[in-house]
């Protein structure tokens, strides 16, 4: 499976296979949103349930290819208990990852002002941005939670 | 249309080995491997012939038409209009003015729908749709329902894929148009357009038949069909992308009111008004895609060398070699969705390999140079009904052998082990 | 959009001869004569790269964009979508969502009108039509007008078939929409546009400029410009036929109802309804004209090669040479129309000589090489207005040169030996 | 003019510097029609006065190019006096004649069994049939013609 690395990493599979915080909360308390990446049919929902401002239970349902399960997954993981704003600063570093390799696919150059910080494991998904249709897979649950901030904000 | 399916073996020498030949995409190498193109359902790949006669379009005698009294402007105008010309030949149509040139299928049915549909249909009329269509074949409709209150029926759906005509009867009750695809994209069924037609006409109903998966593949005759309208697109027949086409019969057309306004479409335009064009330039607003038209031109020729019906027994035979092939490996691993039977399918072939999901196998087999689609295929609605998200498809055509179907077998075995 | 016709030199090393060698077709001969192609108002001709990147795509990549998870799927996809963005830095438009794709220019202001227009005007509202518009400015107002009942007025002429804007506030009473030509196809006129859509907006009016002849010939900026949408089409601009371009300011496509229905433009789809895809491509229903797109991003980069100040220089100093030309030749025998200052006039040239009937003199230009255009070209009213059936109209772009003058005067000379 | 003379025959420029019939006549007595060639915007109108079942006169007017203005002067000529009936063999004759020699244009071959009687003056006009587009400027007057005809007939 030469090239492929770089997108099926262990760490992507395990959550595929093994999804964390899948399932669904009751609406209200929590609340609920729905994504579709209309490429592939893929419909994600997302379930929060806020206290104030803290995400304190969150659950992901649909179904959908091993980066948008994945992804979803380990955004569970690394949003909960989290308050909305840093919720909303972690989607937005996760995009801009998404994005800025983009353009600078196969260089090796990297330009220091647009490192941004390890994001731990989800640096996984970095090898997302070389296959450009995949990246509306690994956004798709961010898109979708990112929708739930927005209205909770406003 | 010859869409029984059944067809009796000729004798046409045809080989896809040098078919392939005429194909330069297909020589392509993609990650090191050969490129094994099964994705012509979506759009089809192009002999040189085409490409190279619109690359000479525009070096010889690209001009606008209808309008010019030089030379190259006339011969650009003949040689358009010789390519509606053959179109409504492919097709057997009674006249060459019902071949309206469009920008693909989509337009073609929204021509309806804008057309015919609104000023035809009115509050409370029924249309009926099969539950094989693709969304450009469904949303059109939606459009107008929610505009003009119109209800919205669905012939359901058998297990195996095929439409149930059980209570054909009672579906057809006050309905004023019947729009049905000749074959699914989604599932390759092949439906039985000519009987639909009949009962849709037996209520007076109108009968618009999308033909993009049928035209390409079948020997076709809208006067044996007997339906009202019929919409394919170039793209999936050889021809290159920007052109589609709607044929419509003549006394309907001649009825509607125009579609796009501009220039072409015209007789006259005063301040106070305009008069419409003779068909078929009444609904041809605007320059039309004249190197697309020329493409298509020739794309009919190209398909003509071979017969429509060879080109079917062709496909109708790689087909149930692939059925085969992908049972005998995979049993129960794989399902593949439509009927059993290869008479009642086109070279579509739509399946599920264990729990991978079809994105992530297509990606798979891309690194094997192995092209299909995943997803939903533009069928939401049939894919709930089927249960399914997505499903991963391989489509066949003219150029495609049995070697294809190998590589397509031994690449799912490799994504079986990526994920297991 | 640079449109005030002021620009000074520039020190660009414009090469007319040089540029020439780029286009095959201007190779030809006709009738044993060089081919002297002046219509390109009609359609432009098409640099060698053009045509070639379009049949290397078809060679190369070509499969359907959005849902191919396959490699030269990915690359059709990105190489459309990098088009798209192209467009949008050559007419400096705040996003890439505003640059919708449509089949031509015409389809484009349809569009508008099917959508914005439908839904936002009703029975009594006012709509402006300059007395300069194509056919495709006017008929889908007119189409509009007769269905719900709406008011045209029109801006009159001056004398020398400039915009009489004497009385503009009287005539923007009412006025919801104005829709003006940036440049006047039949005549040269170059209109002040972004007076008039200050004035439209100053009464609350959206403002629709048809930018078909001024984007391939003047630097376009629509931030600057200020208007609410233009269309324009690619074979004008070197670039393929089948390809036309819708730009809105986001607020207004956002809200807008979907136009053609059908794949792409959907986000998903039920039995119940659907629900639209994301700008832009709610309004790009089917598979786009993807090898025409593609091409459209090889002609703007052809086109930026070298500037549009130095192309509108070339064109201004070569329509001030023209005039002159005819004018010392043919004195009284010749009449052209429009203005007669070469700044407030693109590269158009629309001329009538003697009363030789513009069909006739075309013809035997046409003998001679000559490429020119007779008739109302898409403007009758116009036409009407200026006491006038038809005109001879020689339209110039980057290829032309001085010579290509010399050969017209001289053929017009030949032309009259026969009609005398 | 190498090219030219099978078009511009001198019977043809004739009829253009002075077209016969030109004018129009009071309506009622006579029936008037109207034709567009949408190609160049000429327009033609025809006035017919019938009595009983013949073309007791025709004028032609508006405007437009030498073909279509000699065509419509030629078919002056050649109708007024005749019955409707010979009128309406005659427009067919006209239009075989524009169209035929279309499919064969450089051929010197030519079907026997499509041979039609000689026409008069009117063979000048075969030559247009080599220039395509022009072939509606010849027909113009006499689809014009027609439209009156089919009237009277129904
Ligand atoms: C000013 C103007 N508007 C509109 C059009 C229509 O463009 P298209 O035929 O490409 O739709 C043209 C060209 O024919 C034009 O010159
Ligand atoms: C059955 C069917 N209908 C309609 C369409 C739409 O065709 P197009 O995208 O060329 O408009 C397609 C292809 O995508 C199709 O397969």
């Amino acid at each position: 499976m030469t090239g492929l690395e770089d997108l099926y990493k262990e760490v992507i599979l395990d959550h595929y296979r093994s999804p964390r915080n899948q399932g669904e909360l009751p609406t209200p308390p929590a609340v609920m949103e729905e994504g579709f990446n209309p490429l592939c049919g893929d419909e994600v929902k997302v379930y929060v349930h806020l206290e104030n401002d803290l995400i304190k239970e969150i659950r992901i349902g649909g179904q959908g290819c091993s980066i948008s399960q994945a992804s979803a997954s380990m955004m569970t993981e690394s949003v909960i208990g989290k308050s909305l704003d840093e919720a909303k600063e972690l989607i937005e570093r996760f995009k801009e990852m998404m994005s800025i390799h983009a353009s600078s696919l196969d260089s090796s150059e990297t330009d220091p002002s647009k490192t941004i910080p390890s994001m731990g494991d989800l640096e996984a998904l970095k090898g997302v941005v070389k296959y450009p249709v995949r990246i509306k897979c690994a956004t798709l649950g961010w898109n979708t939670f990112d929708q739930i901030i927005e209205s909770a904000k406003s | 249309m010859n869409l029984s399916g059944v067809t009796e073996m000729s004798d046409s020498n045809f080989d896809p080995k040098k078919v392939k030949k005429d194909f330069p995409l297909l020589e392509r190498k993609v990650n090191g491997n050969p490129i094994v193109y099964l994705d012509s359902a979506a759009t089809s790949q192009k002999p040189i012939e085409v490409i190279d006669r619109m690359s000479d379009y525009y070096k010889e005698i690209n001009s606008n038409v209808h309008r010019g009294a030089y030379h190259i402007a006339e011969l650009a105008t003949a040689e358009m209009e010789e390519a509606r010309h053959k179109v409504h030949r492919f097709i057997n149509s009674p006249s060459e003015k019902e071949i309206i040139f469009t920008k693909n299928a989509t337009e073609a049915i929204n021509l309806v729908a804008y057309t015919w549909a609104r000023s035809e249909l009115s509050t409370g009329d029924v249309i009926l749709l099969s539950s094989l269509e693709h969304h450009s074949n469904i949303v059109p409709w939606q459009q107008l329902a929610s505009e003009i209150g119109i209800e919205i029926r669905w012939i359901p759906l058998t297990k195996d894929g095929c439409l149930n005509l059980e209570n054909l009867d009672e579906l057809l009750k006050g309905v004023k148009l019947l729009c049905v695809t000749a074959v699914s994209n989604a599932l390759g069924t092949i439906n039985p357009v000519k009987e639909l037609v009949k009962a849709a006409h037996s209520v007076g109903a109108i009968c618009l038949v999308d033909a993009c998966q049928s035209v390409p593949h079948f020997d076709t005759d809208v006067s044996d069909l007997g339906a009202d309208f019929i919409a394919f697109s170039g793209h999936k027949m050889c021809a290159p992308t920007g052109i589609g086409i709607l044929w419509g019969r003549l006394e309907l057309l001649e009825k509607m009111p125009p579609f796009l306004g501009g220039g072409e479409m015209i007789l006259n335009v005063t301040t106070e008004g305009f008069t419409t064009n003779e068909l078929p330039w009444k609904f041809e607003a605007g320059t039309p895609p004249i190197g697309e038209i020329i493409g298509l031109g020739v794309a009919i020729s190209y398909l003509e060398k071979f017969s429509m019906k060879s080109i079917r027994e062709h496909e109708q035979h790689l087909t149930s070699f692939a059925l085969e092939v992908l049972n005998d490996r995979f049993a129960n691993d794989l399902v593949i969705h439509g009927p059993d039977d290869p008479l009642q399918r086109s070279g579509v072939i739509s399946f599920s390999y264990r729990d991978v999901h079809p994105h992530d196998l297509s990606q798979v087999l891309d690194q094997y140079g192995v092209c299909v689609r995943a997803g939903h295929h533009c069928c939401k609605p049939l894919m709930k009904l089927l249960g399914l998200a997505a499903t991963t498809r391989a489509s066949l055509y003219i150029y495609n052998d049995e070697s294809d179907i190998e590589v397509l077998a031994d690449a799912i075995n490799e994504a079986g082990k990526i994920f297991n």
